[in-house]
């Protein structure tokens, strides 16, 4: 029997969509957190709703890697169709965990096997007819734990934790657990290499969670009062999330008046109308969506940055073009989203790179709004947005709110009513507004997507008009200033460096672990919103190569990056791009960098 | 010219605008008229009134009344989805949305629609000439089957009648008259205004440039030859706003600009309007006479409006503060450990 | 008294929107260009039916210039409002024709005056009513005839040529523009020194047509036969004359029927997706818009080119952001509609310079829509399509309808049904379609917006789905092959050259003449189509310094050519940028380069 | 399963599509077997037929049938106008449309509406679940007030009932049914391809796995608490889809999935389907009863379609070619001419 492998694997789980072992890996998870083994589930789910392939891959690696990987160290079949397919995907050596009745004739001989017989022993251990069949995937958990050693106060927390909300069901699904576990026991004897062992100084101070949840607890520590939204996968839960935080934080326990107001919008475009409407009105106000909503969200983005209203949109990409693959990850919408809508229109976005940035920039995302009246994007997307991720518990704020420049009725009385909604007075391209409702005679101003003119008036005068142009061009420079730097990590010292920005990151850190072991060191850039930080140019400037890693096919960042630099410098840029919907594997960017001979050995 | 200050400490100067840029004689100048005298008479304070519009020669006029009150001129069709966060952002505000049949019937039909079931507290007037004036007389969802437009075409549909429609939504306020109507329309603005929830007020508007009613129906003088020959390059003529005074209960032949007729009948002390069937019978048989029923045809004072349903609080939304909207750090603590 | 200027003057009549002033403004330029001298008109109207100030530019010069310009040399003061601002706008010697009422007080003395009682004559002279206040404007028709001594039979000409269509219209006209001839010269004696002269050989085969006539005309010609649209400036004249243009050439005397359907629809989701409809099922179809309208057919735009369904999009463009000046010209919607809708979705986009070429890639646009199964849009914008362009008369077409490749019932015998809808045989990435209707039981297959295989049948398959993005941008590259090419004039042999696109082409071809004769003469390059040539690099290699002249404040075009560039060619690259609603005028390209003394002297 | 020959010459297995991807149990998968028989029964020639969809479980259902027809999935929400666009261009194709309440009443609430007003000759079917199938179960604009998502949350608005708006509109084709009532539901369909114009049929069409009628109004035994609290992580039971047969003029009780509750009443020989006031009062009535009123609730045959109206010609449009399209040379120039 071979050296042991500990805490360095990947399980697979190829079950059928709809048959309730989502839950079944989500417990495994858990508890597999819970020994203090960091943990990296995604979830590859079919836009279907139930009978259609589903596989859940676990990654459990001692550094924490958060990258999918293509390796398969442990496969639980559970799903008859595709079970032949699963079978490859197992590496040599692996383990293969599958109902007994599946036939392994003339199947691969370099794996382990583990045959067990679900069916049978659901039917016999598992007396409610309406629950067998779910809880039969809580035996394979059973199953795994004895394989792996997983112990049972692990597996215990992983089940509360998971049915918080619902004690009654705990006990069922231990039971269900047992059920595997015994049997694993009196019928096997181990025979694979693979081990989990409790680990100490890995997750102490770190929490599970999806982006969307981090962004949705964002929007509510950011103030968000008003958000309207259109169902739409993978944003979906972000808004769903929002909602049920705000019935249990944002409701008076005596009147059962809301503190916000989430409305489901007929579509995108009322969605967004109805931010638009909110935050002109005072409010702050968001909306959430994905690749298709964005498009449709173009004429209103247009008024949004040209009567320069506030307002929150989140994206959580999906992969394109069209309705594409809804249950599929990319990094598709950053070219559209910033300059959405016809006219020389140009938005503020925001990338988080980790669901901490989903949550902090969730929440100053309304900060930012305000600050500049224009719209901001939050660019997450779907292996973000629905994945859980490790990381560290979220910080509570410490700055208030940044409301920008409002006047209200004392400033409208200390400027005897002098002043011009459109007018810079600061130099910054930034213009003061007031809300309706403010008592003042000189408050009111007429709000339009038509010309107009520094106190907002109608106007079709070129100067005027070519002025308030560029006006809006120095407020998004001032901008440009104030938005999230970009992260370098330089310490490599190397001539090649690498750019990369959103859900890419994890990826691109494991690339840089393998690259470094290979004594190939590369230096790191995050973007971390557009318009482009100055540090992008200075950090191309320091590097022979830099290559832009982002998962959208028209290389979108990498073109946004060439047009920032100067000329001299733009000759030095490459991109590496991968676009097949799965999350971009660490693989992805050390071939082409091991391949190009530009790399120093 | 009144002088004598209403509730709200004003005249009825303060409740103008800027100078209309529609062209003389058109409906919706007598119906900015009105807006102002219903404003004024109601004490409505300037700075809590939202104009709300979309885009056309209607969308237009939130410009030339109650200069001194916020406006916003959104996008074509989509007012009332900017109407509704408004709404929901600040409780207080009084919304009053101007809109043309065009970005109500045609673009804006869905918004419409969705804003009426959900009743957002609002009054939704239409500036209704069956065209669109603004992009030069092309036909919109509520023409009239038959009416031909100004370049000669004959519109084949059947219109959309925005009440009909609303009160097949259950609309919880529905009322028509004729801008020409100043007895009629001012009360039914000022019940608007009054009502909780949403008003929708289709208020027949004629366009005395582009829509032209009975069309090339009727054949007339070689004057008419040459106007019509003219005019459709660039000649508007210039007209006087039509004006009617009519009793409940009867019909009104009102002739317009292009001696076309529309048969006006105001509802009697006979209808109830807490009878939404009764209200959709009455205007089956108008139509079924070709008669346009004008008056309140349906109202529900009961029905509970957005942001009551939504348990939205008394104090507006925009003016909370962190205290209100943020968890306390231990909540704060106590939530984020359960992720763990 | 001065040198006569001949045939080289600008007139100005600034009068008041919806009085009937454009009538009499077209009168007066048929008759002109009926002398065979080189008109070239702008027209500046409100946005507004009724009453607002409205100004008509008469461009006149022997060389046939045909971009704006700003020095005046006539004006016809026809709008008391405007009337003091207009006054400044003259140029000093120029004329200024008034009505005798507007007060000259401490006016200009270095303007020549003819006051006239254009009310009292109107008054005195014309009987009916209602036609007294429109027939004013043709009052200074006379006049203008008279002081530049316009021959009778031209305006007779003019006359009759506008009211075509309305015989019994001619005579009013007639005696009206005789009451202001008489009046001239009963009263007056030549002051000034502008004078027109009949010319020979400078508009011979020459016509006068406005842009979205041309296109109106090209797509007819190019077999629409389903148009949906929904009215917006300045695009709704390009359908309004399509309607025209069917009743007249496409109704079947007898029967009536159409062999086209036009449809207004109930906005521009609407229209868009009715066009991709009808194309889906093998007809010629198109829409025209405007920016609010490209906007919102994002969406669509981006099922056309995923589900690769062709179709024609008319953009007319006005000048944003959001409605902003609905009736002033831009080129600002070049980028947006480049990458049209949400994920990595890009589109043909074609750019029309002249009149000619509205009718002609109205007309091809088609083909190359069904040639590549994808959106064609058509950028235009309102100076080329409101205005009156010379141009010479159009080609009648040699080809034949090009409708790609599509397999008809035979051809699917002989392929025994062996096809797939997405399958690259040809290596072009353009695949085969078939059309509903066709009765072959291989014929029909599914079109959708999410994931398809070569086969068009539903996937997630990771490698499927990249395999086809790669294959659509293949098929894109072939595209790029068979645009209309950029058209060089590197005659000049200049180290400077200036590449443009669209109605910008006027004012460049004004300001080389300028330069030339400054002893600074610069090449050209007149880009016409994206995605973008080769030869536009070929041409910034040729050259040292290369100006990007266009309409739009973010230099879109520019940021395009940036990216097409090889890194080393980048820094040669300058941009000239226009965008407050005018257009653009010879000096807005002459004064930068005479500056820069990057040009050679 | 027959193996006689209909009019087409074909089986009916030749009405077959792909195996569906839809929960067991779906309402929607009944009426993709109805739809089977329907086109089997009528003969439709599968070359001849295009079917039509937006965004959503039951948009997906075209695929299932008739797998040899074209098809077209389009964007959510925009089926009409798709749909409006092929039937110009080929007048002879039979269009069908499947949508959902969603893809129908929410998004595209517009485009659906003036579909009718149009009168595009196509058969458009609603596969009324009265929520979100496919993103997991929000509630839809149909959603019937009071009831409950499987999250939790109560719908406060009034359902938009697509045939009392269809029917306000003039709709030349109004009918509602039950997927589970195969007698009713293949003559419906049936009739509404027969008929020339826009025929909107109305099928209630549960989702066994989010639309939860009745909800926590009703709270039931341990295992339906431990189904819930498992089931609204991931776990989709599984159903038998539900089956009713009952007699015209008599009211049924239909048990849904999750112990819910629907009364169906079928029309009686007593209604008239060509009286529209009549069709709105049966249905103003049912639903003060509770009652969903199924059947043929209105049918207009002579209303023109929309394409005769265009007076688009027999030959479909797509075929036409120079000849028919382009100005000869000689009118080219004449025509360019007069440009002089
Ligand atoms: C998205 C969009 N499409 C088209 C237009 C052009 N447009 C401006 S106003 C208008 C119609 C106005 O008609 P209506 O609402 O009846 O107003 P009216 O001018 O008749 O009062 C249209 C189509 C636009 N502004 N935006
Ligand atoms: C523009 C856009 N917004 C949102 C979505 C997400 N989406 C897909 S299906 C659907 C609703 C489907 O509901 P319904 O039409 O009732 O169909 P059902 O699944 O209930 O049969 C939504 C919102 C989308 N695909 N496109
Ligand atoms: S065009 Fe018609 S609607 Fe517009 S301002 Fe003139 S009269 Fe009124
Ligand atoms: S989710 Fe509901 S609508 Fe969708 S397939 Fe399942 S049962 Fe049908
Ligand atoms: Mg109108
Ligand atoms: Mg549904």
């Amino acid at each position: 029997m071979t050296e042991p492998i500990v805490n360095n694997l990947t399980i697979q789980a190829a079950t059928v969509n709809g048959s309730g072992s989502q839950t079944a890996n989500l417990v495994l998870t858990r508890a597999i957190f819970h020994m203090g083994i960091p943990v990296a589930p995604k979830n590859v789910f079919p836009s279907n709703i139930e009978g259609l392939p589903t596989w859940y891959q676990l990654r459990i690696t001692p550094q924490g890697h958060m990258a999918r990987s293509d390796r398969v160290d442990i496969l639980v079949a559970f799903n008859a169709a595709t079970w032949r397919e699963d079978l490859k995907t197992v590496r040599p050596g692996g383990v293969v965990i599958h109902e007994e009745s599946y036939s392994t004739a003339d199947a691969r001989t370099d794996v382990i096997y583990y045959a067990v017989p679900f069916a049978k022993l659901a039917k016999a251990k598992i007396a409610s007819d309406t629950l067998r069949k779910q809880l039969a995937n809580m035996i394979y958990v059973g199953v795994v734990a004895g394989v792996l050693g997983i112990p049972w106060e692990s597996l215990e927390h992983g089940v509360k934790r998971q049915f918080l909300a619902k004690p009654k069901a705990v006990q069922v699904n231990l039971d269900a657990i047992k059920v595997g576990l015994d049997h694993y026991q009196d019928n096997f004897a181990k025979q694979d290499a693979y081990r989990l062992e409790r680990m100490t100084g890995a997750v102490e101070g770190k929490v599970l969670v999806e982006g969307n949840q981090a962004a949705a607890l964002g929007a509510l520590m950011g103030g968000v009062t008003v958000a309207a939204w259109y169902p739409i996968t993978p944003s979906s839960s972000l808004c769903e999330y929002l909602i049920a935080y705000a019935d249990r934080f944002r409701t008076d326990p005596k009147t059962g008046d809301k503190r916000i107001a989430v409305v489901q919008a007929e579509d995108e475009l009322a969605a967004v109308g109805m931010a638009i409407g909110a935050s002109w009105a005072g409010a702050r106000a968001m909306t959430s969506t994905s690749g298709p909503g964005i498009s449709l969200m173009a004429e209103f983005a247009g008024l949004a940055y040209y009567a320069e209203v506030p307002v929150v949109i989140f994206d959580i990409q999906r992969i394109g073009p069209s309705t594409g693959l809804p249950t599929r990850t990319s990094q598709g919408d950053v070219g559209f989203a910033y300059t959405l809508s016809h006219g020389d229109t140009k938005h503020i976005v925001l990338l988080p790179g980790s669901v901490e940035e989903c949550y902090e920039f969730g929440r100053d995302a309304f900060d930012y709004a305000d600050r500049f009246q224009t719209p901001v994007f939050v660019l997450s997307d779907l292996d973000l947005g629905m994945n859980l991720w490790m990381t560290p518990a979220f910080k509570y704020p410490e700055k208030q709110f940044d409301r920008g420049k409002v006047l209200s009725k004392e400033d409208l009385d200390r400027l005897a009513g002098e002043w011009g909604r459109y007018q810079d007075v600061d130099g910054d391209g930034v213009t003061y507004r007031t809300l309706p409702g403010t008592n003042h005679p000189a408050a009111g101003y007429f709000t339009r997507g038509s010309g107009h003119d520094e106190h907002a008036k109608y106007t079709e005068g070129a100067e005027v008009y070519a002025r308030n142009m560029d006006r809006l061009n120095r407020k998004f420079e001032t901008a440009r200033g104030a938005m999230p730097a970009p992260v370098a990590d330089e310490a490599a010292g190397s001539s090649i460096g690498l750019i990369a920005y959103g859900s890419t990151d994890a990826a691109v850190r494991e690339a840089r672990d393998r690259l470094a072991a290979a004594g190939r060191p590369v230096d790191y850039l995050r973007v971390r919103a557009l318009p482009l930080s100055p540090d992008v140019a200075g950090f191309v400037q320091r590097h022979e190569i830099v290559y832009v890693v982002e998962q959208n096919r028209d290389g979108q960042m990498f073109d946004l990056i060439r047009l920032s630099l100067p000329a001299a410098l733009v000759g030095k840029l490459r991109s590496i791009r991968h676009y097949n919907g799965q999350p971009i594997p660490a693989e992805a960017i050390t071939e082409p960098l091991l391949q190009s001979e530009a790399v120093p050995a | 010219m009144s002088v004598t200050l209403n509730r709200a400490g004003l005249t009825r100067d303060a409740y103008k605008g800027a100078a209309t840029t529609l062209c003389a004689g058109c409906g919706h100048n007598s119906i900015t008229n009105h807006m102002i005298k219903a404003l004024y008479e109601l004490g409505v304070e300037p700075h809590m009134l939202a104009k709300m519009s979309g885009i056309g020669c209607s969308s237009k006029t939130p410009a030339y009344f109650v200069e001194t009150a916020h406006g916003f001129n959104g996008v074509h069709g989509r007012m009332p989805a900017l109407t509704t966060g408004a709404q929901l952002a600040n409780r207080e505000l009084i919304m009053l949305g101007v809109s043309g049949d065009g970005d109500t019937a045609s673009i804006g039909l869905g918004q419409f629609m969705h804003m009426i079931r959900r009743n957002i507290d609002c009054t939704y007037i239409i500036e209704d000439n069956g065209t669109y004036g603004l992009t030069k007389g092309q036909f919109s969802a509520t023409a009239d089957l038959g009416s031909v437009q100004k370049k000669g075409s004959v519109n084949t549909f059947q219109p959309i009648d925005p009440c009909a429609v609303a009160l097949a939504l259950g609309c919880s306020f529905v009322a028509r008259s004729f801008s020409g109507d100043g007895k009629q329309v001012v009360p039914l603005i000022k019940a608007a205004i009054a009502h909780r929830g949403t008003a929708v007020l289709d208020i027949i508007s004629p366009c005395v440039t582009f829509n032209d009613h009975d069309g090339s129906t009727k054949s007339y003088s070689w004057v008419k030859d040459h106007e019509e020959s003219i005019a459709d390059v660039s000649f508007i003529p210039f007209f006087e706003e039509v004006q009617v005074d009519y009793e409940p209960g009867t019909v009104r032949d009102v002739q317009l600009h292009d001696g076309s007729h529309i048969l006006l009948k105001k509802l009697g002390e006979d209808h109830d309007p807490r009878d939404r069937r009764a209200a959709q019978h009455v205007i089956d048989e108008g139509r079924a006479h070709g008669h346009l029923v004008t008056g309140l045809l349906y109202v529900d004072p009961t029905a509970e409006d957005f942001a009551s349903t939504e348990k939205i609080p008394a104090t507006p939304l925009k003016d909370l503060g962190e205290k209100d909207l943020r968890l306390s750090r231990e909540q704060f603590e106590q939530f984020i450990a359960e992720f763990a």
